[in-house]
């Protein structure tokens, strides 16, 4: 699980880059919940601390739950949503290795749904183009600790959409795509900032799949019928749908496809299985990006398809040697 | 193993005696119901135009009206007519925002006389909770703020929400919501203005 | 929309719960899985729900409205729902190798049947035919899948090491609690 | 009201004609349930339920006769899948109906002193015993269930019951 | 053989008879009202029935419970509407589907069981359900929205104010939402759970 | 059935150079040789000697206790000096009874030193002299030749395959057999051939074993029998596996619990077919058997050819004794071997390779972590099973899903413990559920077939009653109609 955290590396650092210091304080703070909720958990059920504290997994959850977060969401989101990751969606069901449903998505689903406007707060890219009220990393501390910012700022002032979102809000007032694109947030195939994090993932990605640490089926099952869906869409009628590069360097669809939907424990398990698995999140992610009500859709593709996966596996085992079928 | 008829019979006499009840229950509770909804708006009125300002029945004294462009629906819409002495004092419209966050919104606007605004309501919606409900904020009486506007305050380029270069706050990361109700509220002042004659002269439906 | 989400899993809740749980109420003599007698209810619900969706639809459209009997909406349906689902248990013992157990089958097919027909009732009542069929067969539709689905992972987690509290209806609601708020993320994509 | 009546009565007569449908049972379905049941019981034909063997036992439980623990032979296994199978209250096997058996024992008659009787061969319910009249008789241990039912019957005591090798 | 039903109001049992109401405990007003509700409808119910079941044979008693409580809940439906109307738009189609939530109710019963028995039963089974929708409304309406008593005007008149706590912006949405019924309700059995080991 | 091939299995480093860099040698002469009676599959052998005999070299001292058992013969001469339990390496120590003979160091031999030529002898023949000289295979299930042989001989078109795949890294007894004693393996073939009345030999092989492939194509040349190819196999574990080798050189698959014979293919291991060489042409019976002496912990690594019975401590000895980085003492190979308590247990027909592994040696095992379905082990899984379900099942000790899953399938190979990255001892923790799921099926089977006969029993005793009733009927009609 270590080289999980070491492949994350190229996005964290892009994301320093162009949204400032907010993610690392983030993750800090999501790092420390989490080894703090999965020790009281072990100690609660009675399980040894130090392999399961060591062997990365939850850290690698509070990561990834910080990787979706605003970078200057107050603190108590990434706590909370850390904690209910850890002890309601893994230790309840049995730790590690039993959770049905991803962790960390549960964690930012359950964040979204109850704090839609927090959630929505993104900084604006930090390139050329912008001029982003940029905030030392000490204004980012305070900011993230008080939940409010200097004074000299307001939220308004700091915040801008993210890319999807800015998107679905201009489709939704009748905004073609032409003019929702000519939006500064908007590059020549995605949204800045964010094709630059999603092409680090895609190569932090690449090298897990060398390692062969994830299997090829999930990431490329997913980007797969992402890119369908849009090309479809976005040839029937160009002017309402965004087109699939968009889609594909957008939003958290790297980081889905190869860090988020690849979570062994919470995947379907054979070949087969996982084929089906990631085109039904590429899908969901297409299906709810585009007409349903929250801008990015990962989170709850990933977590639907979770539901499917016991059936899923049910459905593809594959045939035993010597057996006919 | 019992030939069909007793269970038939059975339920059949059972049904009987539980329908009556019910039907009874029914004629009973008719007349309360039909009063209830009347109430119901009534009262929603009543909080808009306050009944000392006037002395007619706005429920009994209300018009039909079908405008698509500015009161945001194909089907009919219903106007209440407030009078003192038979001169008109207000009209309250029921307008729809159809452009919702998560569909129509739906509205009562109360247009004095003097095509100022008496106040808003919003009586039906799906927006967002949390996010996009924020005009029902106990603290921030969001709705407030159109008390006393007219189509000329602000001036009509201003008559929308201060993300679009106009004078009226948005919620916290919701503009979508603002966006639709202040757009809905000036297109009613807006049919009001065009048509206040009409409004107060058509007979009661 | 929410109330609907409530309904559909309120129903597989308690159906799976039955069948892990309560052998007393369980449906069938077999099979006896959690899975398998979901299937066998998936599949009956697809069948009865529409049925009586639409059934009670035209009573309602045809009966109850022209004669001002919209009052007895509750008690048609479920006068409905106890002539369909005899019938359909008759059907289903002469056609499979399936042995439903009274009073099991009758009662949680009924309980399913109705709840979610009253549901779809209540939101059809002003809409046209095609719409109708579209919701009721859309509902059983998504009851169905929904019920094999969880089954299926209710079945895995019997043998999770799950801490000793939350084992069985705790561990239930839990799981329905992470669907809905997976099924959340459809909220915009259905309008009310 | 009328219209009420008529249509809640007209509903309920119909609902009435289904359930008196439904309940009734036909033959095959009890033939199926007793199947069912019969195969969850070991087949070792012994009586120690009280009835003449594994499948009349099995139809006494499908009429409700019988209680689901009282099969020794099967064990509380045995009685845990029947309460399953049958939605009933999951209990261990009643000891009045015998003790159930820590391993699995075979009859082993002693061949010097059988007589030849063919008084075991009789009692035999699974036909596990060959031998003909005045020769000697021998258990095929493999096909032995272990109900002891041969042991009564010898006159000369010679069978005795000895753990199953495996 | 009729394999005695028991009395004892297990978690699962509580988990079957609460589970179609669950929509309902978003606000401690709404969970009052349903929880009055049943606590009027099911000791009723079981009277009719009991006073039917003697006339019943194994073949119409499933059919006539439904249809009896059907037939009640309608009536209720209607009273509703013409006394506490507010209270009956908010808890809008949570009416009706207390039908299938009673015939729940009527099987935790024993059917050989007297009146008197039977009526104590479904009155302890019925305070059982509104004693669970009441904290679940509590918890979920405090956490959600940071209030107590929203909308309890419509239901206790107006005397009843809301109780403010915080600010509604700050509130854990979640608990007010589908996923926060089901949640909630699987803390509150856990509790449960905890409590009945540790007594014993 | 849907279509064959070879799936699943794992590239390993072979660790074989380290033994067959020095040439065959015999081991050195101990003083007791201990004899498991059931060292080989079936029941245990029957004593034939008494304490206190001398008994020769090559002459039966056990016979078959069964229709599946073996011969036992003396591995040298000497006298016997007990029959008692003795620790025994297939037992992992536990006692199991044996003869033990103390050599006398003269090695006299037992009989003739020949027999009649394979040719002139019939099948039948054959196959009954093979079993008299005491031949399991060699290949590690120690299962009786002659009763494989006979029980396949039934089929069409047989088709013999010798496998000298060894796919387990460490050993390289077959190696070394087949580069110095190519000739005996074909010659083994031929008699096998001969046999099973078979047309087909196909010897199979790794294509990571030059010299042993050189030395079998030139034996198989110099034999001139056009029935004998050979044919080089991807060099996976586990290639050797008798499934997965009959899958890559026929390309059918074995039948779920059936046999190679359901294929008509009989496959032996090829030292098998060395020890059928030396009893049916040189009369000499199975005891003795090359046995590869490996790992870190042990001085020189080699092969030597050791007489049965030869105590594993006296072959270490052999090799120079222990290093200090000695840390297990494994019998088999690293995959499949069983680690042993000591070393005071002897050598037996199944005893291919002993292993003195140092920590270097042994795959570092930390503590076992629970499963995170990665998917590793069901992606190596020549049995294309889902260990990772098997392993949930397993610890839930769910026997109906384990039916379903395939347990039975399951050919204990280790690939999936091997890639597994929680550490989970899957093969062992599959092994030690087997026997419960294989009881709880034979229970059923036995249920379903006194049920069989308790039905007939029962028709039976009705059709004799009947017919009774019947013929009292009759008789009181016929007495009836003659009294008036
Ligand atoms: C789940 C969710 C629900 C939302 N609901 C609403 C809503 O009800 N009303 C609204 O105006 N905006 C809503 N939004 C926000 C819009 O997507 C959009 O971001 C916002 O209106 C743009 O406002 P801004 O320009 O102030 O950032 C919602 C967003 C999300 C993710
Ligand atoms: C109980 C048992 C019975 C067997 N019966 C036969 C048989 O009748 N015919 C045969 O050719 N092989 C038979 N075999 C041998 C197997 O086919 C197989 O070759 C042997 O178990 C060695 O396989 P392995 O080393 O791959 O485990 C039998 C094996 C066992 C354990
Ligand atoms: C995983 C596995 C690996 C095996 N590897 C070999 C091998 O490398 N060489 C071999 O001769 N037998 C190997 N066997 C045994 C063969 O399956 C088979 O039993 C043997 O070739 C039959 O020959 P025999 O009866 O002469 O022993 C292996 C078995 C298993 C299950
Ligand atoms: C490739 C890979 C991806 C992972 N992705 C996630 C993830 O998306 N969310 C998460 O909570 N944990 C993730 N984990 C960590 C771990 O598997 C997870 O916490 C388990 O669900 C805990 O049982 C991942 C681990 C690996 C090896
Ligand atoms: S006690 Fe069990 S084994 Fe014996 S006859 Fe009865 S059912 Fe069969
Ligand atoms: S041999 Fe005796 S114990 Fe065995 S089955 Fe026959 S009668 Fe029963
Ligand atoms: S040990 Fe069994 S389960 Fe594991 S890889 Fe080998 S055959 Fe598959
Ligand atoms: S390799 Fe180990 S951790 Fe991975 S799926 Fe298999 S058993 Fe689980
Ligand atoms: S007389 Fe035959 S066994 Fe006893």
């Amino acid at each position: 699980m270590r080289q999980v955290l070491y492949a994350l590396v190229p996005t964290v650092a892009l994301h320093v880059v162009f949204f400032g210091p907010g993610l690392l304080i983030q993750i800090v703070l999501g790092v420390v919940t989490a080894l703090a909720a999965e020790a009281a958990a072990l100690r609660l059920r009675g399980k040894p601390l130090p392999p399961f504290l060591l062997d990365g997994s939850a850290i690698i959850t509070a990561v990834l739950l910080a990787l979706c977060l605003p970078p200057l969401a107050p603190w108590w989101l990434v706590v909370s949503g850390v904690a209910f990751a850890i002890l309601l969606a893994k230790h309840l069901f049995g730790g590690l290795g039993a959770n049905p449903f991803n962790p960390a998505m549960v964690g930012y689903a359950v964040l979204l749904v109850s704090f839609p406007a927090r959630l929505l707060q993104w900084l604006p890219p930090n390139v050329a183009g912008f001029e982003p009220a940029s905030l030392s990393f000490l204004q980012t501390l305070t900011t993230i600790l008080t939940g409010t910012p200097p004074a000299q700022f307001t939220w308004d002032a700091i915040t801008s959409p993210t890319p999807l979102d800015a998107l679905r809000t201009d489709l939704a007032l009748g905004m073609t795509m032409g003019e929702a694109h000519a939006n500064a947030l908007f590059s020549a195939f995605g949204g800045r900032g964010w094709e630059w994090i999603n092409l680090a993932t895609l190569a932090g990605g690449g090298w897990l799949l060398a390692l062969r640490i994830i299997r090829w089926q999930i990431p490329v099952a997913m980007l797969t019928a992402l890119f369908v869906c849009a090309s479809i869409m976005s040839a029937a009628d160009p002017g309402a749908y965004a087109g699939p590069l968009f889609h594909l360097t957008s939003g958290a669809s790297m980081l889905g496809a190869f860090f988020i939907a690849t979570d062994p424990v919470s995947a379907a398990t054979s070949p087969r299985g996982k084929l089906i698995y990631g085109a039904g999140i590429g899908v969901l992610t297409y299906v709810i990006r585009t007409w349903g009500g929250y801008p990015d859709g990962v989170a709850f593709a990933v977590l639907i398809m979770n539901l499917a996966v016991p059936l899923i596996d049910r459905y593809t085992i594959p045939r035993i040697y010597g057996h006919a079928r | 193993m019992a030939t069909p008829a007793k269970p038939v019979l059975t339920l059949a006499v059972i049904a009987a005696v539980l329908t009556a009840l019910v039907a009874l229950v029914a004629s009973f509770t008719r007349e309360r119901i039909a009063s209830n909804e009347q109430a119901w708006i009534r009262q929603r009125l009543d909080a808009l135009v306050p009944p000392a300002t006037h002395d007619n029945d706005l429920l009994a004294d209300s018009i039909s009206v079908t405008a698509p462009d500015l009161l945001g629906s194909a089907q009919p819409v219903k106007i209440y007519r407030a009078r003192r002495a038979g001169a008109p004092v207000a009209a309250v419209l029921r307008p729809i925002a159809p452009d919702g966050y998560r569909g129509p919104i739906e509205l009562l606007v109360a247009i004095g006389q003097d095509g100022r605004l008496i106040g808003v309501q919003v009586i039906r919606h799906q927006e967002t909770p949390g996010l996009g409900d924020a005009f029902e904020s106990r603290d921030v009486h969001w709705l407030d703020r159109f008390r006393g506007r007219s189509l000329t305050d602000p001036p009509p380029p201003r008559w929308t929400v201060r993300r679009d270069g106009g004078d009226f706050d948005a919620f916290t990361g919701a503009t979508i919501t603002p966006r639709a109700i202040v757009k809905a509220v000036r297109n009613a002042l807006e049919y009001y203005q065009r048509n206040s004659q009409r409004i107060f002269e058509q007979p009661t439906q | 929309m929410v109330a609907l989400l409530m309904v559909l899993l309120s129903s597989v809740l308690v159906t799976t719960v039955v069948l892990a749980h309560m052998p007393q109420w369980r449906p069938f003599v077999a099979p006896t899985d959690i899975f398998g007698g979901a299937r066998v209810i998936a599949i009956v619900c697809l069948v009865a729900i529409p049925v009586v969706a639409l059934l009670g639809w035209l009573l309602a459209r045809f009966v109850l409205a022209p004669w001002h009997l919209d009052y007895l909406r509750t008690p048609v349906l479920v006068a409905v729902v106890l002539i369909v689902v005899p019938l359909l248990d008759v059907a289903l013992r002469r056609r499979h190798a399936i042995l439903p157990q009274q009073p099991g089958f009758a009662l949680v097919m009924s309980t399913n049947t109705a709840l979610l027909g009253i549901a779809l009732i209540t939101d059809l009542r002003a809409a046209t035919f095609g719409v109708a069929v579209l919701l009721a067969i859309g509902g059983a539709v998504a009851l169905a899948l929904l019920l094999v689905a969880f089954a299926a992972l209710y079945e895995r987690l019997q043998h999770a090491d799950v801490p000793v509290v939350f084992r069985e209806a705790p561990l239930a609601l839990i799981t329905a609690g992470i669907m809905a708020l997976a099924f959340m993320g459809f909220s915009g994509l259905i309008q009310e | 009201m009328l219209p009420a009546l008529l249509t809640m009565v007209a509903l309920a007569a119909a609902a009435g004609a289904a359930a008196a449908l439904a309940t009734r049972r036909s033959s095959e379905d009890r033939q199926r349930l007793i199947d069912e049941i019969d195969a969850l019981l070991p087949q070792t034909q012994c009586g120690r339920c009280t009835f003449s063997g594994c499948r009349p036992y099995a139809s006494a439980l499908a009429n409700g006769e019988a209680d689901i623990n009282q099969c020794p032979p099967g064990g509380n296994a045995t009685a845990t899948a029947l309460a399953k199978l049958l939605g009933r209250e999951a209990k261990p096997v009643d000891p009045r109906y015998g003790s159930v058996p820590a391993h699995p024992l075979v009859a082993w008659i002693d061949e010097s002193a059988c007589i030849g009787c063919v008084k075991c061969i009789q009692a035999c319910p699974v036909d596990a015993i060959v031998g003909a009249s005045r020769f000697m008789h021998t258990v095929i241990a493999a096909q032995c269930t272990g109900c002891e039912l041969c042991i009564p019957p010898c006159p000369v005591d010679c069978i005795v019951m000895r753990p199953a090798s495996t | 053989m009729s394999a005695r039903r028991s009395h004892k109001f297990g978690s699962t049992a509580q988990l079957i008879a609460v589970c179609p109401l669950l929509a309902m405990s978003d606000t401690v007003a709404n969970a009052l009202g349903i929880g009055v509700v049943v606590l009027i409808v099911v000791p009723l119910a079981t009277v009719l029935l009991s006073l039917l079941r003697t006339r019943l044979t194994s073949e119409t008693a499933l059919a006539a419970s439904m249809l009896t409580i059907a037939a009640l809940v309608a009536c209720v439906e209607l009273l509703l509407s013409a006394f506490f109307s507010e209270l009956r738009t908010s808890l809008t189609l949570f009416v009706p589907l207390i039908v299938s939530n009673l015939i729940a109710v009527q099987h935790l019963q024993a059917s050989d069981e007297s009146f008197g028995e039977a009526f104590a039963g479904s009155v302890r089974i019925a305070i059982g359900i509104a004693v669970t929708l009441l904290p679940l409304g509590f918890a979920r309406e405090l956490v959600g929205r940071g209030s107590l008593l929203h909308d309890a005007g419509n239901l206790l008149g107006a005397r009843w104010a809301e109780l403010s706590v915080f600010r509604v912006d700050m509130g854990f949405l979640l608990a007010m939402l589908p996923p926060g019924a089901f949640i909630s309700f699987g803390l509150l059995l856990a509790a449960r759970n905890w409590l009945t080991q540790r007594r014993s | 059935m849907a279509k064959p091939g070879v799936r699943g299995g794992l590239r390993l480093d072979a660790h074989k150079e380290r033994s067959t860099a020095q040439a065959l040698r015999p081991a050195s002469p101990v003083e007791k040789l201990i004899l498991p009676l059931d060292q080989h599959a079936g029941a245990p052998a029957v004593p034939l000697i008494k304490p206190g005999e001398r008994v020769l070299r090559g002459q039966p001292i056990a016979e078959p206790g069964g229709a599946i058992s073996a011969w036992l013969h003396a591995p040298t001469s000497g006298t016997v000096a007990a029959i008692e339990p003795r620790p025994a390496p297939h037992r992992l120590g536990a006692p199991s009874l044996s003869i033990v003979v103390a050599n006398d160091g003269r090695d006299e031999r037992h009989g003739e030193s020949t027999q009649t030529p394979f040719e002139q002898q019939s099948p039948e023949q054959l196959r009954e002299l093979i079993a008299r000289g005491g031949i399991v295979g060699l290949g590690g299930a120690v299962f009786p030749t002659a009763a494989k042989l006979s029980s396949a001989v039934r089929g069409h078109d047989l088709r013999l395959l010798l496998n000298g795949a060894e796919c387990e890294p460490y050993i390289s007894c077959d190696d070394m057999l087949m580069r110095e004693r190519a000739h005996d393996v074909v010659f083994g073939a031929r008699v096998l051939l001969h046999a099973l009345t078979a047309q087909v030999c196909v010897i199979a092989i790794e294509d990571d074993t030059p010299q042993a492939a050189a030395a079998l194509e030139a034996a198989i040349a110099d034999a001139h029998d056009g029935r004998i190819q050979l044919r080089r196999v991807a060099s996976d574990y586990p290639a050797g596996g008798e499934r997965q080798l009959i899958t890559a050189v026929f390309d059918v698959e074995v039948p779920s619990g059936g046999l190679p014979a359901d294929v008509n293919t009989v496959c032996l291991n090829v030292g098998t077919a060395a020890a059928v060489t030396y009893w049916i042409r040189d009369a000499l019976p199975l005891t003795s058997r090359i046995v590869t002496v490996t790992g870190d912990g042990v001085l020189e690594q080699r092969n030597l050819d050791v007489p049965l019975g030869t105590p594993l401590a006296a072959l270490i000895y052999d090799c120079g004794g222990y290093t200090s980085r000695m840390s297990r003492l494994i019998m088999g190979g690293s995959m499949m071997g069983q680690a042993l308590p000591h070393a005071d247990m002897p050598v037996i027909k199944a005893t291919n390779c002993l292993i003195a592994a140092s920590a270097l040696d042994l795959q570092p095992r930390a503590a076992e972590m629970p499963c995170i379905r990665c998917g590793n082990c069901s992606e190596v899984c020549p049995a294309t099973l889902l260990p990772q379900q098997l392993n949930w099942y397993a610890l839930a000790r769910d026997l109906d899903a384990l039916d379903t899953y395939g347990l039975l399938d399951c050919i204990e190979c280790g690939c999936c413990d091997y890639v597994c990255p929680s550490q989970i001892p899957l093969a062992e923790r599959f092994r030690g559920t087997k026997p419960a799921l294989n009881e709880r099926l034979a229970a059923s089977s036995t249920a379903d077939a006194a049920r069989a006969r308790f039905e007939a029993r029962t028709a039976r005793l009705e059709r004799i009653e009947s017919e009774r009733l019947a013929a009292l009927a009759k008789k009181r009609q016929e007495l009836a109609k003659k009294s008036p």
